[in-house]
């Protein structure tokens, strides 16, 4: 059965331009770029300011995490793995923490539960004004940049407070939580939320009622509905096409299933429109976060009782639990082998396909201005694509 | 789900492996049934979505296992496939052509794992080594400590102790044993 | 490495590429003779610092606050410049894959000096929680000189800020030569640098 | 003989006092653009610190000869600006080397520098270089269209191509300003403007995310230092152009300091709130409105002012 045919096919790569014919100019643009998110790079063979073709290189960052996590011991892991993520360690933290338990049915208080819904929506929201101030800033927007990283900075307060670090807090543990919430710390995430709605609604007015950033983001990489399963897209991309799909509302992870929220879904699938998409999400996180302080149980234990954790030997097992992140579908897939140390661990980052082949397909064509637009309006973060 | 292990079974040869929970369960095929099985679950069944794409050493019986995890975006459950390679000359049709992002995830294993899918695009070009000398990095009998160690000048005054040892000794004592 | 009329061989190059590049090996600068003018120029690069926009590693998200409106580091002179030609400061934002080691080599070659290294986080002195990856270097300074270290993973945007007024410090004190000390021991950083870098398609030396 | 001595000397002391302004003014624009970005922005000292500091960099690489000569000419464009426009109106310190027709050479001379500019910036090799002169060039021809025609309804309206004969025919009042005796020239000319300072949403020159800073990629160093200084200097000189055109002059310093701080404002103020247009969307800008508006300046001039 022959697997390969000889006649082109979509997916093939496209053919590469001949530099010689002196047509094309090649421009790398990144790793040192300031409008490259992260560190990555764009190999572009342009001609005049159209984008011909468009090569991703990416493994600037590779740390070979899964090789490190597979000599550690499972409780060794825990720093490890929110270094995979930089800009949101928690759905690390919950996803390994989740696997964990999984296999090893380890049941979960419901403080814990709830104490984990605020931590990842609190980080939800800093990771999504990080990403407006990136947005806003590709095209040019500086002032912007400035308003949303600062209010981010004041949710890495809130985080200080709550777990004892401001990037990366190792404080969602299998079992549970590490530590209850402070005394007060509900007034203070209240305040906090006011000064982000505030900044929200100053954002919409500055930014997505500006005539310029329309003329710049509409009808700039469009995704096509076929390309949603063919390239396996995911998140507030896919729900900008009009899939209404949210991880959070399909396979309610958590308690979830108790917060009131709707799907968010958009039709142009655009960059303005995910970006609308994205914007209209953090709202959403912030009704979220005033919901999860209302409802959560005053006492409680916030942690199961675990074996002793020095020689922990995690049962044989297989599972892959799924979170929907900033990004889209956030999933890890753990290999254990009755041993105290993983068999095999894969880390399912969104930004995978999204910057590599979804930004390869969509950068033909554009122009050279735009593509620090594109690369942003995806939302990539290149430390989880390389691990 | 059992119900669709059994429609598949009619049609493939298929071993249910494990079913986890109520929507993720795990079915074995031989490689060359591999293509029309994922061909059929995703044109059929419905199962559109390609999560990833990895493989596991399994250097104790000597071999790789290939997980193809589909999705399927209307009973929201999800099927992996696993396909067992020989771990002398691991080879394994490309899928490149089913999904897009199919020949990344292809990449990417034959630079970790040196396993061979012939025909899919870009499959020789660096993916995150550049440069790289060693067996493929992810395979079992490369140890990382040992090509450190000869590679990379540890600053002197590093000790580096056994973090379990540290842990029964000075973070927990007595809770050892 | 070395030819006889002591330049470069180049021989990562291909060789069509060879005259495209140059080959003559960078001098040490001599200060200006004169103490006054030095520690002059001294005090206006302290207080002119200039950042080179290159995020080689997750230290990097620490710069956004450090730059942005909470701790404004705009106020003491530290700004972010695009291109290496125009920036004196080189900040390694933490842990430097060896891809990525490749990229700082020609950064920190390209810079005009004299050029100074600010080195983010524990895994650039040891190797921090890395020491035993197979892709990420252990000790930064045995590829590139650095002058100040930040350890911490990651550092806060105030030991960011302490860390700078440590460069500067240094540099009105006229002890920052990080890029003498980097051409005058060129063949060991070299030999360092090829020992890990496997790859090497780029020029000996990056004008 | 002493005759011109005496008028370089002046022109040298302008020279000076128009760079220093300059670069005092670029930094309090960074300092204003800092508050509403809520943060406290660099010192005033700022801007002279950078220059000298850039001046003491060291340079190790070559370009060929005309990749020195770039920020020459760029300099070049800016003095010659300079040289032509009388600064204060009526005092023989500060008015250059003003003659009748002086205000063809000096939009001759806001061109030159930039071309200037090209060519060394091209010799860079650079390719985001190439990119920025291809862009700058393309907008400074579009933004000169209505520029040049804000000129001429000036021109027809007092029947004097002298810079210094249109500010006396301005004199006696504000209300004998160009802006108020003819606003649409004013309109195409301030539009003109937003393009010439180059910020947002006007700065596809030096698009930092796109094409990291543009022409001077490869410039350091001591080039980098002179083109600074050039930049001061060329934004007091378009600012002393525009006040003398349109603005009534200026009598003394005082006065000077005051319109070329509010005229400068302006930009600004729109480009703290803009994103940056794509190069095309900016020729397309000023090649519409600010075209027509320029076009009905003259019209408006012929038939109103006139009759």
């Amino acid at each position: 059965m022959p697997s390969i045919s000889q006649q082109p096919h979509k997916f093939d790569p496209p053919l590469e331009p001949d530099l010689t014919s002196g047509k094309y100019v090649k421009i790398w643009h990144g790793p040192q770029h300031p409008g490259i998110t992260g560190n990555m790079s764009l190999e572009l063979t342009i001609c005049g300011d159209e984008v011909a073709h468009c090569k991703t290189h990416v493994g600037y960052l590779h740390r070979g995490f899964e090789k490190l996590m597979e000599r550690r011991t499972f409780i060794q892991n825990f720093p490890v793995v929110c270094r995979i993520a930089v800009p949101e360690p928690a759905f690390n933290e919950y996803l390994y923490a989740a696997a964990i338990e999984e296999i090893a049915e380890i049941e979960v208080p419901e403080l814990a539960q709830w104490l984990r819904v605020l931590n990842l929506e609190l980080m939800r929201l800093a990771s999504y004004l990080m990403w407006l101030g990136g947005s806003s800033g590709s095209f040019g927007m500086t002032t912007v940049y400035q308003w949303t990283v600062t209010h981010r900075d004041y949710i890495l307060d809130l985080f200080e407070e709550m777990t004892g670090a401001r990037i990366y807090h190792m404080y969602i543990t299998p079992g549970g939580v590490r530590a209850k919430l402070p005394e007060g710390f509900k007034g203070r995430v209240l305040k906090v939320m006011q000064g982000v709605e505030k900044l929200l609604y100053e954002v919409e007015k500055v930014v997505f009622n500006n005539h310029v950033f329309k003329l710049r983001s509409q009808g700039l990489g469009i995704i096509s509905k076929d390309m949603i399963d063919e390239y396996g897209i995911v998140g507030p991309n896919q729900r900008a096409c009009g899939f209404e799909r949210d991880l959070r509302k399909d396979q309610p992870y958590l308690v979830y299933d108790q917060l009131d929220f709707e799907v968010v879904t958009e039709t142009e699938s655009d960059a303005y429109t995910r970006a609308w998409v994205r914007y209209q999400e953090m709202h959403q996180s912030v009704s979220m976060i005033r919901q999860v302080l209302d409802k959560m149980p005053e006492g409680g234990s916030f942690h199961a009782d675990l074996p002793n954790v020095l020689h922990w030997n995690v049962p044989a097992g297989e599972t892959y639990v799924k979170a929907e992140c900033t990004r889209g579908e956030y999933g890890y897939y753990m290999v254990t082998d009755g041993s105290e140390y993983l068999q095999r661990i894969h880390i399912r980052g969104p930004s995978y396909t999204h910057a590599v082949s979804v930004m390869e397909k969509l950068a033909v064509g554009i122009n050279i201005a735009d593509v620090a637009g594109l690369m942003v309006s995806l939302h990539t973060y290149p430390p989880e694509i390389e691990r | 789900m059992k119900s669709l292990i059994n429609r598949l079974t009619e049609q493939f040869k298929v071993s249910l492996e494990k079913q986890t929970k109520s929507d993720l369960c795990f079915i074995r095929v031989n490689k060359d049934d591999a293509e029309q099985l994922i061909r059929h679950c995703r044109d059929h069944e419905s199962y559109t979505h390609l999560s990833f794409l990895t493989a596991i050493d399994r250097i104790e019986d000597n071999k790789f296992t290939l997980t193809y995890l589909l999705h399927n975006y209307q009973s929201h459950q999800s099927l992996g496939v696993h396909v067992e390679l020989d771990r002398e000359n691991p080879v394994m049709h490309s899928l490149h052509r089913l999904w897009g992002q199919m020949a990344t995830y292809q990449r990417e294993l034959k630079e970790i794992y040196g396993i061979e899918f012939p025909g899919s695009p870009r499959l020789n070009d660096e993916f995150f080594l550049e440069g790289w000398d060693q067996i493929p990095p992810m395979r079992k009998e490369f140890s990382t400590v040992e090509f450190c160690e000869e590679r990379f000048p540890i600053r002197e005054g590093r000790q580096s102790t056994d973090a379990k040892q540290t842990m029964k000794v000075e973070i927990y004592p007595g809770r050892g044993e | 490495m070395k030819n006889e009329d002591n330049t470069f061989a180049n021989n990562g190059l291909l060789p069509e590429e060879m005259d495209l590049f140059c080959n003559a090996r960078p001098v040490p600068y001599e200060p200006y003779s004169i103490e006054v003018v030095e520690k002059f120029f001294n005090w206006m690069r302290a207080n002119s610092l200039w950042i080179m926009a290159f995020g080689t590693g997750c230290g990097a998200i620490e710069l956004n606050p450090l730059m942005t409106s909470r701790f404004d580091a705009n106020r003491y002179g530290i700004q972010v410049r695009p291109t290496p030609r125009q920036s004196s400061v080189f900040v390694i934002g933490g842990y430097s894959s060896v891809k990525t080691l490749k990229r700082i080599i020609r950064s920190y070659e390209q810079m005009q000096g004299p050029k100074f290294v600010l080195a983010l986080g524990i895994c650039t002195i040891n190797g921090g929680m890395y020491w035993d990856s197979y892709n990420t270097i252990k000790r930064l300074d045995h590829y590139i000189p650095v002058d100040v270290y930040i350890t911490g993973c990651m550092p806060r945007p105030e030991a960011l800020l302490s860390g700078f007024f440590e460069l500067k410090r240094k540099i009105k004190a006229g002890e920052c030569d990080g890029a003498n000390r980097y051409v005058k021991n060129l063949d060991w950083y070299k030999d360092n640098q090829k020992r890990v870098i496997k790859k090497w398609d780029m020029p000996d030396y990056n004008w | 003989m002493e005759y011109w001595i005496t008028k370089i000397a002046y022109y040298l002391l302008t020279v000076s006092i128009v760079m220093v302004y300059g670069l005092l003014l670029s930094a309090v624009i960074a300092k204003t653009m800092a508050r509403v970005q809520g943060r406290v922005g660099i010192p005033l000292y700022q801007p002279f610190i950078d220059i000298m500091k850039n001046f003491g960099n060291r340079t190790a690489i070559s370009h060929g000869i005309m990749f020195y000569l770039g920020p020459v000419f760029r300099l070049a464009g800016g003095l010659g600006t300079l040289a032509f426009i009388p600064v204060i109106y009526g005092s023989e310190m500060f008015s250059n080397f003003h003659f009748a027709g002086d205000i063809l050479l000096v939009m001759y001379f806001i061109f030159f520098g930039q071309l200037g500019m090209a060519l060394g910036a091209g010799e860079g090799g650079h390719p985001y270089s190439a990119i920025g002169i291809a862009r700058g060039l393309a907008q400074m021809t579009s933004y000169e269209v209505p520029f040049a025609l804000a000129v001429i309804a000036v021109v027809v309206q007092y029947d004097t191509a002298s810079i210094s004969q249109i500010v006396a025919a301005q004199q006696g009042g504000f209300m004998n300003w160009t802006v108020f005796t003819n606003p649409f020239a004013v309109a195409a000319a301030m539009l003109a403007f937003l393009g010439m300072t180059g910020y947002a949403p006007f700065d596809v020159v030096m698009a930092p995310n796109e094409i990291p800073i543009g022409p001077a990629t490869e410039f350091h160093s001591s080039y980098l230092s002179l083109m600074q200084i050039n930049r001061a200097i060329f934004a007091g000189a378009k600012l002393v152009l525009f006040m003398n055109l349109f603005f009534g002059g200026a009598g003394n310093l005082i006065e000077l300091v005051a319109k070329t701080w509010a005229i400068y404002m302006i930009p600004v103020i729109v480009g703290v709130a803009f994103p940056r247009f794509r190069v095309e969307q900016s020729v397309r800008f000023f090649l519409k409105i600010p075209t027509l508006i320029g076009v009905l300046a003259i019209f408006y001039v012929q038939y109103i002012v006139l009759k």
